[in-house]
């Protein structure tokens, strides 16, 4: 099959990312045997500067960060198709519809960001001044 | 527009910093690399104290009046001491100094009325238990004691004998005076300066 | 004429043996020599003299401390997802020397000569963001998720500036060769004709590899390390090594893309191509021992309201110019 | 995932309790912080202070008023000379002890120096936090001139007990002088360096600007003083307010800003190293000869019956000591107001809406010492 002779030659690339796994472990294992081991269990305990751990770390995270993943997701994907025009860009004989189909992707990718910056994504609505929220010896 | 401006402008700051320390990697450093070259002390640093050598005597001077001892916040300083024949004060037999406790406050150099407390030199003490800092601040003078001592008795002796030689003189004087139609006014004895040390009536 | 390994070796197998054996023994002392550098530019910068003791100018340092960290306990937290917590430095690790066997060091040497060399560089590098992740979410360990929450963003908004301004150089080279890329800058450097995809393309690689200013992944001030709290000894190691890797991988792209790779005047090649990365790596340093760290959101609005709208600009003239000529 | 607390109420899962502190490295000593936050934006703050407790307020009670000295640059370790000194002025006004006008003059010379290296240490953490380490060092390196020259005749770098009742501890040289004045001249030339580096660095600009923002009505019911309560455009200072010491013979300026955020308490602070430098200067030209001691100090403190208040103003604020005297030579009680202790309380308002990234930069700002906040 073609397809499989076209993976056949990035072997190589295989074979050097399959001995990385294998000299990551590696460094990992060496001190199994020469490092000393703790006796006590609090040294086990997760770090939060010296205090036991008040719950999980495993939380739901703020949705303000999926908005940032979704972004990324319309540009970056986007992109990618950029590589193959970027290759036979100038080669042809036409000689303005190239740009002007760039311009024309470039522009409505960009109208993600504007909509997104405009909708505000990037100036999270934190408060900078004080507010109330108790007083002095209540 | 006003955008381009701040970020340009940003990014003109930001340049000029690397230039602060891209002068400052041309520049000597300034550190003394500490365990192969000794820090300079000022001369007045405070550390452990120690008892300073009292010139006419050859040891220390301490009187063992216990003041350190007394206004010492840590108390840290213990100090016994003994009155040894013919010696007008006490001499200290014991002086510890606690140092882990010392907080090198200095209250007691202040404080002493002999001036026999000073700092030492060592700046860099490190132990591994407590006793390691427990210093025996008579230890240095151990072998000069006696010696001390002998010489106290000795200036003691001698100023005795002056002050003895002189009531005598006076006596005589006086005698002579009051031989010779009792002209002289006599001398006080106590006016005089004993020694010029400070204080210790040596 | 291209000299790979595999032409010199006959078999993929041996070639790939023989390339693992070379990179690894050049990352491990490339490392340890990057940690020294940076101990010494950095001590110099503040006028202090850096490590001393070990070795002339205390270049033994560092391998001392790697014969430390190698005898140190290896503690993994009691909360923690084990798979994770342990999967997360192989991942960080694992495709570093895949990436370095890309780089034509000189006109007539490189590992492995792929048309595709540039996307690989680009999709494997962008992998480390997967380890990092795992090793915060993996620690259970706030701190560390904090870190790995920043660390993705962070990496996602600078991926999207990095890839434009890549493409700028595409268009020129019309080839994703990096071999080719570099062949053609014989005469001028991309750097001349292209300084603002340079320029952009140096932040967001600085970003990439959570390098001060935009180390708010780590952020020791803040973070505690970040997304590396709860690794201890050589597995903490693991992620030291590949951050000074990816370092010499992003300035070897740079020096590729942007200024010339091996291309220079009286020296041999490859000196000239490390000559320009260590050049790069020494700007990296120089950016570190001297900004203070961006605050996280103002990094996002940085890339997303800077970068790219700059990157796609620059992206436009650069097809309009080519039309033009 | 066992045995760890769960949040119990769903609602409430996306948000999260973490210490910050005791041990942690921006915290600039043990302080605690548990904030509860959501995602990265912080909900409430609470400061929780104690953890290097040292009771210095009992030990007070415990010993007579001169070995209460050594205490004094304890509490604050790094503006102690103007604790010591201070101490030394509330006992001078409550025994009405007349002091030497040279020891005065280096009283002068030695707290405002004293200031200027407590703000070199501020600036250099603040920067520290921020993840600028190498002006750090520089600040380091000019605080070591000022420790130097303070060692040279306090004997100590830190915890000087210089100050005694009646004047201070040991005369100052030629040579000591001609140092300050070196110093000075040295660090005027080194200020504008730290602007290019730090002050007008945008990262470090837009790190500090709008974070941290206090109101005057908040900072008066924090009872807020220093240089925080300057950066809300308030001229409080205890040195032109209620000149102690000779204050009143020196010309300086208070400097004030408006916006009250982290970036004008750093240009206040800046400022104030410069102005402390002016005192310098000034004493240093003027100084007169003299005795550095009164002529015959008492050998016994014994304030009488009654209770006093004397305050100082220390490199962080309004430093206040309650005195009770039952007339002997034990005080019965020696309370402490220590600045940093009230500003810290205004994190709990400042805090919440902030992001963590700007905690550190607020923390920083305050310029707190905890040993200070603990006593």
């Amino acid at each position: 099959m073609a397809g499989m002779e076209h993976f056949a030659e990035y072997g190589f690339f295989g074979a050097l990312l399959l001995a990385g796994v294998l000299l990551a472990v590696g460094p990992v294992v060496i001190p199994l045997f020469i490092s000393p081991r703790s006796r006590s269990e609090k040294s086990r305990d997760t770090y939060e500067c010296g205090m036991d751990t008040i719950g999980s770390a495993w939380v739901r995270f703020d949705l303000a960060f999926y908005l940032f993943a979704l972004i990324f997701v319309a540009f970056s994907v986007a992109v990618l198709y950029l590589f193959p025009v970027a290759l036979v860009y100038d080669d042809g004989s036409y000689l303005w519809r190239d740009f002007v189909a760039v311009a024309l992707f470039l522009g409505i990718l960009s109208l993600a960001l504007v909509y997104s910056w405009r909708r505000g994504v990037f100036s999270p609505a934190l408060r900078t001044t004080s507010q109330r929220t108790h007083r002095v010896g209540e | 527009m006003q955008a381009i401006l701040d970020v340009s402008r940003g990014a003109l700051s930001l340049l000029r910093g690397m230039g602060v320390t891209l002068r400052n990697f041309f520049r000597k450093p300034v550190t003394v690399e500490y365990p192969r070259k000794r820090a300079k002390v000022s001369k007045n640093h405070r550390n452990a104290i120690a008892l300073i050598e009292a010139g006419n005597i050859g040891s220390h001077n301490c009187i063992a009046c216990l003041q350190c001892e007394k206004i010492c916040p840590s108390a840290c300083i213990s100090i016994t001491g003994t009155r040894p024949d013919g010696v007008p004060f006490k001499r200290p037999d014991k002086f510890d100094l606690d140092f882990a406790l010392c907080s090198e406050c200095g209250l007691c150099v202040d404080v002493c009325p002999t001036n026999t407390l000073g700092y030492s030199e060592e700046y860099d003490t490190a132990g591994y238990t407590r006793a390691d800092f427990k210093y025996d601040l008579l230890q240095p003078w151990l072998s000069r004691e006696d010696q001390a001592i002998e010489r106290i008795r000795e200036a003691e002796r001698r100023k005795k004998e002056e002050r003895e030689a002189k009531r005598k003189a006076q006596a005589e004087a006086r005698a002579r005076a009051e031989a010779e139609k009792r002209e002289q006014q006599p001398e006080s004895a106590a006016k005089q300066d004993q020694d010029g040390e400070r204080g210790t009536g040596i | 004429m291209v000299r790979d390994f595999t032409d010199i070796f006959g078999s993929t197998w041996l070639a790939a043996a023989a390339s693992v054996a070379v990179i690894m023994a050049f990352l491990s002392v490339n490392s340890l020599m990057l940690i020294w550098m940076e101990r010494k530019v950095s001590a110099r910068m503040q006028r202090r003299l850096g490590p001393t003791e070990h070795g002339p100018f205390g270049l033994l340092q560092t391998f001392c401390d790697a014969i430390k960290l190698l005898g140190k306990e290896l503690i993994t937290p009691r909360h923690a997802s084990t798979k994770l917590y342990l999967a997360a430095p192989i991942l960080i690790f694992a495709p570093i020397i895949a990436i370095c066997s890309l780089f034509p060091v000189s006109g007539n040497w490189v590992f492995r000569d792929y048309d595709i060399a540039l996307v690989l560089v680009l999709a494997f590098t962008s992998m480390s963001i997967l380890g990092i992740f795992a090793a915060g979410w993996g620690s259970n360990n706030k701190y560390s998720l904090l870190g790995a929450i920043r660390s993705i963003l962070q990496n996602i908004a600078y991926e999207v500036p990095l890839l434009l301004s890549v493409m700028a150089v595409v268009l020129l080279a019309g080839s994703l060769n990096l071999r080719d890329i570099a062949m053609q800058q014989s005469g001028i450097p991309y750097v001349l004709l292209q300084p603002l995809a340079a320029l952009i393309f140096f932040v967001a690689a600085t970003a990439e590899t959570n390098r001060a200013p935009f180390d708010i992944p780590e952020a020791e001030s803040e973070l505690i390390g970040g997304f590396h709290t709860e690794y201890s000894g050589m597995r903490f190691g693991m992620f030291f090594f590949a951050e000074y890797s990816s370092m010499v991988i992003v300035c070897g792209l740079a020096t590729i893309l942007f200024l010339g790779g091996w291309h220079g005047p009286v020296l041999p090649g490859i000196v000239w191509f490390f000559i320009k990365v260590y050049a790069l790596i020494f700007v990296m340093m120089w950016f570190r021992w001297t900004f203070p760290r961006l605050r996280f959101d103002q990094l996002l609005k940085f890339s997303w309201l800077v970068l790219v709208p700059l990157a796609v600009l620059n992206l436009l003239a650069t097809a309009l110019v080519l039309k033009l000529l | 995932m066992p045995e760890l607390i769960h949040v119990a109420r769903d609602e409430d899962r996306d948000t999260y309790y973490l210490n910050m502190g005791p041990q942690h490295p921006s915290t600039h000593g043990v302080l605690r912080l548990r904030l509860l936050l959501k995602g990265e934006e912080i909900l409430t703050a609470e400061p929780i202070v104690g953890y290097s407790h040292r009771a210095h307020e009992k030990m007070a009670e415990n010993r007579n008023y001169i070995q209460f000295l050594p205490n004094t640059s304890r509490i604050d370790y790094l503006s102690g000379m103007i604790y010591n000194i201070g101490y030394c002025q509330a006992i001078e006004r409550i025994l009405e002890l007349e002091v030497p006008e040279r020891a005065e003059y280096i009283r002068i010379i030695c707290c405002e120096l004293n200031r200027i290296s407590s703000h070199l240490l501020w600036y250099g953490t603040l920067l520290l936090d921020l993840g600028g380490f190498t002006p750090f060092l520089y600040c380091w390196d000019d605080r070591e001139e000022i420790l130097d020259l303070l060692d040279a005749i306090t004997g100590s770098r830190l915890t000087y007990s210089y100050g005694r009742f009646g004047g201070v501890g040991m005369d100052v040289d030629e040579e000591f002088l001609s140092g300050v004045s070196a110093f000075c001249k040295r660090f005027r030339e080194r200020l504008p360096e730290y602007e290019t580096l730090v002050t007008k660095n945008i990262i470090f600009e837009n790190r500090c600007k709008d974070v941290g923002i206090m109101d005057l009505e908040m900072a008066r019911e924090f009872a807020v003083t220093g240089p925080m309560l300057r950066a809300l455009g308030e001229p409080r200072d205890l040195r032109k307010d209620e000149p102690y010491g000779i204050y009143d013979k020196f010309d300086f300026e208070i400097p004030t800003r408006t916006g009250g955020d982290t970036y004008d308490r750093f240009l206040v602070r800046v400022e104030e190293i410069q102005q402390s430098l002016s005192i310098v200067e000034q004493a240093v030209s003027r100084i007169p000869d003299g005795p550095v001691m009164m002529a015959k100090p008492p050998r016994k403190i014994k304030p009488p019956e009654g209770e006093y208040y004397f305050a100082v103003e220390s490199a962080r604020g309004h430093f206040g000591m309650f005195i009770v005297s039952d007339g002997s030579e034990i005080p019965e009680r020696i309370h402490l107001r220590t600045p940093s202790f009230a500003n810290l309380a205004s994190l709990r308002e400042m805090l919440p809406g902030t992001m963590i990234a700007d905690t550190i930069a607020i923390l920083g700002s305050i310029d707190i010492v905890l040993p200070e906040i603990d006593r």
